[in-house]
């Protein structure tokens, strides 16, 4: 299983904060993004947003980063910190 | 996970990610403590105002990212001790709802030459607003009616931690 | 002569001159009370080092030239809030003899957006190094043998302030 | 009358903090440094450095700076504060 988490209004707008799914049919982050978009129109147009960042077991990452098993994926907006 | 383990239980004495207010005086003295080498002390200390944006702040609300958060601070003040001849640092970052004049983060830098403290906590502001995982949500009054906003990054921020690289 | 008795008439109340410690977190309350509109504060604390130059430092002793180190650092200050947006700012310059470990210099500005009061307490730090009449001598030890010497000006405090020109 | 101070190291190898002169053969900063150096060997040294600076009335003054009864002149070394 890959853990998926979202956060701030990209948490908001989801009505979503974590959710799981199996490893089987996604070797990259944009395989993820390509999945969670195809869940709904709104996760469409929530994930055709350019500017969400994703980090990989807490490390920034790009989308064609790879995913495996027992990672931690986020999804979030540009942070806002400071 | 294993990782995570290991940063709950190895706590980064530099890092505080925390929901209870600090104290500027208690922080500076233990970045001075039996500390006889370094002759500047910088410090940055961010607060709440009470206007954004031409709207009228009434709270502030902080979210992170638990664990990343440590992860990229302690990333950030490494790179800064990679760049620069500095002694002590601290980050410490409020979460949760804040009131105005409110004390956000604060970072405190010591050196022997003061150019180094300066530049490196500048750094750490700089690299913290565009790599640290927190995002926050203000609540604004405007004509009576009251909302709430997740702030939008700013481009300058990104243009200012790039002068950096 | 009558421009001296102005001065000291009416004190100026960003700068002090003193033998007496202060305290950071008071200088830090001040220039906070009242000010919600600046969102960044910037210190800079500057204290006696134990060393110097290979020399084991046991005191520092500050002379200056009274009227003239006022108003030197009266011009500092005007010529940041020029070059910068910043909010208030506070200067305080110790004199007499001092301790390893004491706070002899305290620069603290705030700003709505903080690469101004960064910028501005650096360029305060730096014009004063150069421009304001203070000469520190020390007292050293050194094979145990105590001698006291005048501190020599650095020609990296002259570069560095000649860069924000 | 023209008030002359010194400071710091240079006050300490004249043995002087303070002295007057009559403002009558003194135009600039300059013929106050020729007078003092005419004083004995040792002040024509110590003026001899090219480091000293003068400040008249607080303000930092360079050699051509013109001098007037009851101004302040003050020479000393480098400033080392901070």
């Amino acid at each position: 299983m890959i853990k998926i988490v979202f956060f701030a209004a990209l948490r908001e707008q989801l009505g979503c904060a974590e959710l799981s799914i199996t490893a089987d049919t996604v070797k990259t982050v944009t395989d993820i993004k390509q999945l969670l978009s195809d869940k709904s129109e709104l996760w469409q147009q929530t994930f055709g947003n350019a500017s969400l960042l994703c980090a990989v077991n807490h490390d920034m990452v790009d989308g064609s980063h790879l995913v495996k098993p027992g990672d931690e994926v986020a999804f979030f907006p540009p942070v806002t910190g400071g | 996970m294993s990782n995570q383990v290991t940063l709950n239980k190895d706590k980064d004495p530099e890092i505080s990610i925390q929901a209870n207010d600090f104290s500027l005086a208690d922080e500076v003295a233990l970045l001075e403590k039996e500390n006889l080498t370094d002759g500047a002390v910088v410090t940055f200390t961010g607060r709440v105002r009470n206007r954004n944006n031409g709207n009228v702040v009434t709270t502030l609300t902080l979210e992170h990212y638990p664990g990343m958060t440590e992860k990229s601070l302690a990333k950030i003040i490494l790179q800064a001790k990679e760049r620069w001849d500095i002694g002590r640092v601290k980050v410490i970052h409020r979460i949760g709802e804040l009131s105005i004049g409110d004390q956000i983060v604060f970072v405190g830098v010591t050196s022997e030459h003061r150019q180094d403290a300066f530049a490196a906590n500048e750094f750490i502001m700089d690299y913290l607003k565009v790599k640290a995982p927190f995002w926050k949500k203000e609540k604004i009054t405007n004509a009576g009616q009251t909302s709430e906003n997740w702030l939008a990054a700013k481009t300058t921020d990104t243009d200012k931690a790039d002068l950096w690289s």
